[in-house]
Order: structure tokens, then C-alpha cells, then sequence
């Protein structure tokens, strides 16, 4: 398996029917692609829909529909319009059952910068800080490592997006879980050791004692509530 | 009833240095006409308010290109490097704002609220310069209301008084930002006779919207 | 003319085409009738509809169609229907260019109390507070006297509505404007005199040089801008 | 997919004591069939959160009289004297809150904001207790967000996932609860199929409304 789709698909199993879901662009939009169309999840986007469907086939797109990255998409039966004041009093009212972002840093407090690199890359935080704050479950989905540097460092030294703590930190190598003493490391990859992820790993985390594989197949996601 | 104007016309009213609204979500619900024909006015110094500056060569990425901005207000650039090129060569400062305190900021502007009083950005870097409420033991950060001398709306239908109706994900900012400035211009896909909106399916109510530009021909 | 039907038809004077206007309910209701319907006027009822129209046909009433005071109503064309959020992001955001409200008492400086009596009638401020504080022009439309003492006070001992104070004042008896320093009687009622005005009102005032009467009927109402 | 419940399982739900937000306007847009099941069930104690509390006999109203109330958080109460009879008799608490001032506590609420920051009420009785806050020179009054337990929204027309359509004036207070509760309830005239409603009639989506009431038979 490719490291994002490993990362996608394990993502995925934490998605449950009747959740209301916002997919970050990049590397989270590819979650979308390993829950099953009928799975009775709604996806929304914070560009003003609920409801997000595939992207439609050649020559029917329909400008005035489409994702927070601009591409066109459809809608699914039930879906909803809606504006942006609305939009984000859903993400910052806790309305979202679960967002899924990218990532630039995740710290062992849980803590998440993903929305610069001043002097460098400033793409401005866009919905990263709202989705952060509010929502009710955050995940990030990123690789491991950028340019042979770990990503999960001690203590961001990038602006952060939220001093809200995440709850889930998913890699190509492993899934933490942050509890209130820090990261710990309950799945790792196949082919992949915790002294792997160590030396991977700039951030202390403890290891689940019951340690699984990130590729096992989890039972059937169970319905909300 | 109001004459539909002309793109040039509104783009006429508009003095350089001017606070504009403009609506859309990466070109998406975005009033071309009027960005066309500020381009064509050849604007200075504008100060925009707009959720991001799109790509070069669509919608707002055009003013950005046609270096018609002196500032931006939004909350993302990083899909148009001209944005990112000026505002390292620093001729256009950049502000950029979480999506969902611009447009809470943008309604506190339109609605008369003094404040947005929110928990996002609370501890960042966001945090320098403003002041920090506590309510019941929680803090929160105070945005302030945002307003504009003018808002571009995109619209996909408006009657002769101006009521209006959007599509899809092009609404977005367009119905907050239509209550937020001083001159609203309204850029309908469509212009149909009064009463031929039902009262339930108008955004936008009229009495908001000061001018039209006319439908394509 | 009966007091409360001149009144209605000196505020009528007041209203422009194109102007958006909220009437309070009872005497400030009457102007309505004193407004051609094609006028150009659009009337915003604060329970949620801009576009007004007159009392349906017996027969033909909607229950969902009513003012704020749950009588029915029609719609006029290009009507709005619209939810409270948006009804008071309007008032108290200045798009209203125009409310008339009843009043209690209304003192030398302009100030308003509407809402309550305090250990006797607490009906509550409804939307007058907002109306009060965010409209462009607030004109009050009262009686000049209840139970033979003057509602015009030096200062009023009613709870005030808003600190703010009204743009005009209109009565039975006379119209005052709300100046710098205080109110000035700007035109008075035919067959009534300054000192009949001077004798029911208990709060100073000052007279316009150029007094007027207030049933004289002014040019055609100009059109907003 | 939602499976409808009836009134009574609705009431069921509701512990004695509990806030409940009740969309409605002197009665228009208030969902019927829940009150009605509320009073049939004897509810002691209740905190209601809404606009009025309409005439004795309507809507609200039925709820007063059968004194299920303890406590009304309510912009007006002028044409219902038996609220006034129980609020002087000390039976029935009433805070009034000028009716701007409350959608907007309830719109906080629902969409996670710390407070409001309103010119309304200031200088006046309402700013007892409250806290003053000075932006740019101008003062305005912090006034905190409201919740409730349940909120009880009527609508026109719902799909069987929730998604909710309202009509002219009885939309008011409705869609700003739907946000605003830890369960919230709407009572429809009717219900369709998903996919009926189209995508820019929904004002409130279907993600916040927990049940659905069943149409009459």
C-alpha cells in the first residue's frame, strides 16, 4: 500500500454512519474515496455544502458546485446549500461530528500547526483554525516525515492552528492517540517497528500495550449514537 | 425598481483607494463583470475584504495580477503565488483572518454588533494585539466588525428591486457581505420582473441591494 | 379629525418611497393606512417579512402569514420572508430607514421609555429596544396625555427603551423635533395654541420660529436619495 | 434516516425541569403537537426559552396555563395576563430580553461564539450586572449565549433525513434554535422523500435536527 492510501484508508475506519464529516483538501479529501458511498455519512464543505457527492462526469460539471480546492463535485440526495456564515457556525459550533486536516507539525501535547511557514510558505490558515477549534473530533492525516525531518516534534515552532489538542494523529507509520499525558502510539504500520518509529519520531510518546497493526481490517463502523 | 447599470458604471463609483467586499470562494459565486471592468478602470490602492485571492486570471486573482490592490483581507492566498510574489515584495500587505471570523466579522459589520467574540485563533499568533474576553471562565478572543465602502455580490437571479437568490456553493460570502457595506452592486446571472421570486426564496431582501448591473446581452 | 387619526396621517408625511419602515403595533399601525400602496414603500414586520401587504379577504387568511402583533397579513410583490436573526441584523444593523414606535413617556431630551410600568403593566420590550437603538430615523407616535398628566416629561421615570434619543415626536397637539439642546414644537395641531401645548406638556421646549400646522398637507414625498 | 416518533414519545424525553427552546411568534410557527403532548404529560418545571408566550389557549400559551413553567426567558409577554398573573404572583420567574438581543444569544449559542456584543440595552435597566465592553470608543453590552436541553422546531416540510424548509412569518425563531440544543425536535406539516427538498430551499440541514414528528394521519 502507497503511504497515502494507508493513511486514507485508516482514517476512513474511524468514520461511523449519520456522522457529518469536513475532509481537509490535500491528502484528507482522499479519506472520501475508502467510505462506502451508502455508508450514510454526509460530507461537508466548508465552501457551502452538505452533502458533498463525487466529482461528476465529463461535460456535466456545474460551476456553482464545488469543493473548498475549487474542483467540481456533486451533491448526494438530502444534501444542503448553505452560506459561509452558516457553514462555520456548524465547524465552530461543534456541529461537525469529525474533521480530518493536514498537517506541518504535530507536537507531543497534541498540539497542530499546519497553516504556515513564515518567510516561506504562507497559504493563510483558511478554515484550519475554525475546523481545529470546533469540531468535535480533530484528525490529522499526514506523513511521517518531510524531507527526512520528523513532523511530530516536541514543541511546534510553527504558528499553531489551535491550542486545542487534537484527538487522533494518523502516519504512514503509526496512529497516536493523544491522551492527557501526551501521544502514545496504539497501531503501527506492517513491515514497520516501534524502534522504527522512534527513530522517525522527533516527540516522546509512549506505546499502547496492546499494540496493533494500522492495516487490520476493524469491524463494521458502527452507526452514531 | 432600479435601471440596471453598466459594469463600467459601478466600476465608475468606485474611487481608488477604496474598501471593496468581493463574494466567492475561489472564483466560485465571484461578480466577473465588475472585477473585469475594475481592471479595465485600471483601480489603484484598493483594500479588498474577500475570503481568498483565487488563482491568476480568475476572478479576484485578476485584480491581484492587474495590480489594482494595495491590501488584502482573507483567509487563504496559497493557490495564487502572484498574491504570495507581491506581498514578499511587499507591495501588497496581507492580512489574513480565520475563514470563520471573516465572515462573523463581516455579519457583526452588517448587523450592528460591536464585537465577534470567538474561541478560534485564542493562544495563537492570532492573539497579539486584541484584546482576550472571559465569560464564565473561558476566554475568548474579540474580533472587530468588519465593514466595506462597497460589496460585489454575485447573485443567480434578482428581481428589478433587488431582492436576490444564489446557487449552490456560490452563495458563500455574498449574503453577509451584501449587508456590510455602504454601496451593495449586485451582479445577477438573471433579472426577472418583482413578484416573480417567492417571498421564501429570497436571500437577500431588496432594500439591500443599491444597484444592479445589467444581464448580459 | 380623531387625535389618534391625525397622528397616523401627520407620520405618513414622513415616509419616502423606497424608505424600508417598521410600525409598531397599535397607534403607529395606523400609518400604514395613510401610505399609497403604490408608494413605493415597503413595510418590514419584525416577525419576519419585509413587503407587508393589507388584511387578506375573510376566507383568505394564511396562518403563516401574519405581523407581530399575529394578525393576518398579506404579501405585497417582491415580499421577503425572512428569519429572526435576519430580521434584527437589519433593525439593529441601520437597514431600516424608518420605525414608529408608540411610547410611554417621552422626556426633554429625547430619551423613549415604551416597554413597562414598572409594578403594573410589564408587556416586555419586544423588538422596540432594537428598533429604538438601530433604525436610522425613530419617530414616536403618542397621545400627548394619559389620564390627564402629560406622557411629555422633564425626565422619565419609566424604565428607558435606549439611551438613544428619538428623531421626532408626533401628537395630537403638536410635532417636536429632537434637537442639540432639547425638543422644539415644530408645528401644532389647528385650533390648539402654544399655551394649550405649554399647559398639557410637563417637559420644556423650545418653539420653532417658523410654527406650522400640522395638518396642512405637505408636498409629495420625495424619493430615498 | 430518521423514523419519525409521536408527541408522546417526544414528551417522554423531557425530564421535568429541562430548558426547552419553542420556536414561534404569538403562536405562528410554534410546533403544536409537542406542547400539546408536553401538557398532556403534566411537565413540572420547565425553563422556556422563546420569543412570547402568545394568548392564553394558543401555542405557548397552553404551556402556561397548565403551569408547567417555572422559568420564561422571552422577549414579550403583553398579550398573555395569565404569564403576568403567575410572573406577580411569584409562581412564574420572566426574564425579559429584547428580542434582537435573544435571537442573537441563541444564534451564539448554536454557533459556538463566547457572547454578544450588542448596543442594544445599554445605559438602561439591562445593563445591571452585566459586563461593558469598549471598542474603538463606542460601549456595548455582553450579553452570554443561551442553550437549551431540547429545542422544538416547527417546520413546513422536512425529508426523512431532517432536512427542514420553513414558510413566511413562521420561519422566525425556528432555524437559530435548531442550532442551539443538546436535542432538537421538529414537528413538520409535512414529510417527504430525501432528494425532494432541493439543496437551496434547506435552512436547516438535516445533520441537526435529532427526531422528526410524525405527520398526522
Amino acid at each position: 500500500m502507497q503511504p497515502k492510501e494507508r493513511i486514507a484508508r485508516r482514517v476512513a475506519q474511524e468514520i461511523a454512519p449519520g456522522m457529518l464529516v469536513n475532509l481537509g483538501i490535500g491528502l484528507p479529501s482522499l479519506v472520501a474515496g475508502f467510505v462506502p458511498s451508502d455508508a450514510g455519512v454526509f460530507f461537508q464543505s466548508e465552501n457551502g455544502v452538505i452533502g458533498l457527492g463525487a466529482r461528476p462526469p465529463e461535460g456535466m460539471e456545474e460551476p456553482d458546485l464545488t469543493d473548498a480546492g475549487g474542483g467540481f463535485v456533486t451533491a448526494v440526495p438530502g444534501a444542503a446549500a448553505i452560506d459561509s456564515a452558516m457553514s462555520f457556525g456548524l465547524i465552530r459550533g461543534g456541529h461537525i461530528d469529525l474533521t480530518v486536516l493536514g498537517g506541518l507539525q504535530v507536537d507531543e501535547r497534541g498540539l497542530l500547526a499546519n497553516w504556515m511557514i513564515p518567510g516561506a510558505m504562507v497559504p493563510g490558515m483558511g478554515g484550519a483554525m475554525d475546523l481545529a477549534t470546533g469540531a468535535r473530533k480533530v484528525i490529522v492525516a499526514m506523513q511521517h516525515m518531510a524531507n527526512g525531518k520528523s513532523k511530530i516534534v516536541r514543541t511546534c515552532d510553527l504558528p499553531l492552528t489551535s491550542t486545542r489538542p487534537i484527538d487522533l494523529l494518523v502516519t504512514d507509520l503509526a496512529v497516536f492517540e493523544v491522551t492527557q499525558s501526551g501521544l502514545m502510539v496504539m497501531e503501527i504500520a506492517p513491515d514497520v517497528t516501534v524502534g522504527d518509529v522512534e527513530a522517525s519520531t522527533e516527540a516522546r510518546f509512549e506505546v499502547c500495550g496492546d499494540l496493533k497493526c494500522m492495516d487490520e481490517i476493524r469491524p463494521a463502523i458502527a452507526e452514531v449514537q | 425598481m432600479k435601471k440596471p447599470l453598466s459594469p463600467k458604471a459601478v466600476a465608475d463609483l468606485v474611487p481608488d483607494g477604496a474598501r471593496v467586499m468581493i463574494g466567492g470562494f475561489m472564483g466560485v459565486g465571484t461578480p466577473n463583470k465588475i472585477i473585469d471592468a475594475l481592471v479595465s478602470a485600471g483601480k489603484k490602492d484598493l483594500t479588498l475584504i474577500a475570503n481568498d485571492t483565487a488563482l491568476p486570471g480568475r476572478g479576484i486573482g485578476k485584480l491581484v495580477s492587474a495590480g489594482a490592490l494595495r491590501r488584502a483581507v482573507v483567509s487563504h492566498i496559497g493557490l495564487n503565488p502572484e498574491t504570495q510574489r507581491q506581498m514578499n515584495a511587499g507591495i501588497l500587505e496581507v492580512e489574513l483572518v480565520p475563514q470563520g471570523t471573516l465572515i462573523e466579522c463581516i455579519r457583526a459589520g452588517g448587523v450592528g454588533l460591536g464585537a465577534v467574540v470567538t474561541p478560534t485563533g485564542l493562544g495563537t499568533v492570532l492573539e497579539e494585539g486584541k484584546q482576550v474576553l472571559e465569560i464564565d471562565g473561558e476566554k475568548f478572543l474579540v474580533e472587530k466588525p468588519i465593514r466595506a465602502d462597497f460589496a460585489f455580490i454575485a447573485a443567480r437571479q434578482a428581481d428589478y428591486l433587488g431582492n436576490l437568490e444564489y446557487s449552490l456553493t456560490a452563495q458563500n460570502f455574498n449574503p453577509t457581505m451584501a449587508m456590510a457595506a455602504d454601496t451593495v452592486v449586485a451582479e445577477p446571472e438573471h433579472i426577472v420582473p418583482v413578484g416573480v421570486i417567492p417571498p421564501d426564496a429570497v436571500r437577500t431582501p431588496a432594500s439591500l441591494v443599491d444597484h444592479l448591473i445589467e444581464r448580459s446581452t
